[in-house]
């Protein structure tokens, strides 16, 4: 199994998926350390997870 | 109109407030929680709460399944039905409605929730939301035939299922829709404490700028609550008074001034 | 308008229910029923419902505080808004009312029962009483709007406090008031049961004189329903129908004479 | 304590009053063996008992 890497949509970079990714798992980008969710397989597609409520952070 | 928001704690006195409106000559709405007796239920039954605190400091309860048969029998069960039974009793006609009846309060489920599985986390989407929209035409049906509307949580996602909300942002979507002249938040303290750990801190009055100030390092959930209530003063001029539930007239002691006033 | 009245076990159809209402063209008023849900929470909560057999042979449990928290919990609770999500998810805006609420089903405390003290017997007034007036223009004023009423108990005794009643005499009492064109019954069985341990003995028809016969010696609970059955009979013209409540498609299954016609 | 009586309001029989009765206690006339209510005390006064549900009764 090559590692697999799928690129960051906030900084570009390219980011470890470990071995037989699921739908929703959530990843955290190195580079930027951005929270990403796992949206689609084959190929990997990663997007940025949701905060819980996101609209309460600020 | 004048907006009730009455805690969920089990010193909160429904009794007294019940007299308050039977002698209220003005149209009232009223939301309440009831978090106590859902804690209680749990531990009776046997239930674990999952307290998660999100990513940014807000504290929730994660409302999965077990979660919302609780919160059904607590707050819509329970306490709407006590709170209408009292009313009731004075002459009061109450109307007990979640956020589901009458679609009275919808909402949009919220985003997901992070949950470890196996080493894994993976996000889950629990059955939380954000109120959104009032249906402001029943409940003008209801105060308009003489009827005073009792809301509490759960409200509707947006295809109809039943989901958990903070009855605070309730409040906040219901003045922005009714401008109520004022919204009392019977909490059990005398009012806004300085210091939380000392009852006898209660600040006569806060402005709004320094009630954000507040808000931007209190803690977890009631961080929610300064929040939701910073959102209804943004809706149009109104007296806000955060006042002791607890007291023998705890609405008639707030609309007199007692507890803290924030305009 | 259509009477539904939906039975309280865990075997009743509500989604297949809501999907009937949805398609139904006129006014519905749903009564439903919650004692297998308030029997699992007694049990689970490790409170015990004494069930009484009163003089005339007829069983009822002591509606004391415990049930009636009970009852809050499992029928205002759960199952009413349970009733109310599954309608809204279909687009029928359903507005769950106990007989509190708006005092819209008031009653008349019932007489005492016999309790234990010592080495004496004192007769206790309990929590339940007998539904005696509807509050047609709440309803009415829902239905106008386009909202399905759903009703459970408690009801609201002649000061306000919240009192255990038998839903089918909620339901004999609505058809005095809206002389509903029918009044369906879903029950867990296929219809009027000949013989009640043959499940394949449901009659398809029964006439009133044939009812009442039944009625003189069907057991504790079930003569009570048939009892509220014949009141509503007598209310005006109006057909009865006993249904399956656990069928998919229940309400229209009831409306196209499937289950026990009783005219 | 001189055993008190109070009169039956269905047959007018005696009815033996156990000492300091209470209100709502229940009684039966042994003569025609209706339950019986105090109602009220010094003096003794019984009325019929209700029925649970009385009205279901027929």
């Amino acid at each position: 199994m090559t590692a697999s890497y799928a690129p960051c949509p906030v900084c570009d970079a390219e980011v470890p998926v470990p071995p037989n990714p699921v739908l929703s798992e959530l990843l955290v980008c190195e580079s930027c350390s951005v929270a990403l969710e796992v949206r689609a397989l084959d190929p990997v597609v990663l997007d940025e997870a949701p905060q819980e409520e996101e609209d309460w952070g600020q | 109109v004048v907006i009730v928001k009455v805690g969920g704690g089990k010193g909160l006195n429904l009794e007294g407030l019940a007299e308050d409106v039977a002698r209220l000559d003005e149209g009232v709405l009223i939301v309440h929680g009831a978090n106590a007796w859902r804690d209680e239920l749990a531990e009776r039954l046997g239930v674990r709460l999952e307290v998660l605190t999100s990513a940014s400091g807000y504290a929730s309860v994660l409302s999965d399944e077990p979660l919302m048969e609780l919160m059904l029998m607590a707050y819509a069960g329970l306490r709407n039905k006590r709170l209408v039974e009292a009313l009731l009793r004075r002459g009061v006609r109450a109307v007990g409605l979640t956020g589901l009846d009458g679609a009275v309060i919808r909402g949009r489920r919220n985003a997901a929730i992070r949950a470890r599985e196996g080493d894994r986390i993976v996000l889950k989407r629990d059955l939380s939301g954000k109120p959104r929209e009032v249906n402001a035409a029943l409940l003008h049906l209801l105060l308009a035939a003489g009827y005073t509307p009792v809301l509490t949580v759960p409200i509707a996602d947006e295809n109809g299922f039943a989901v958990n909300s903070e009855n605070d942002e309730v409040v906040a979507l219901l003045q922005e829709t009714f401008r109520a002249r004022c919204v009392v938040h019977l909490i059990e303290a005398e009012g806004f404490l300085a210091d939380r750990s000392d009852p006898a801190s209660a600040i006569a009055s806060l402005s709004r700028d320094e009630l954000a100030r507040l808000e931007a390092d209190a803690p977890g959930r009631f961080r929610r609550k300064l929040r939701a209530i910073l959102r209804t003063l943004e809706a149009g001029p109104v007296w806000v008074a955060i006042a002791d539930g607890r007291a023998p007239h705890p609405l008639e002691g707030a609309l007199s001034g007692k507890g803290t006033v924030i305009q």
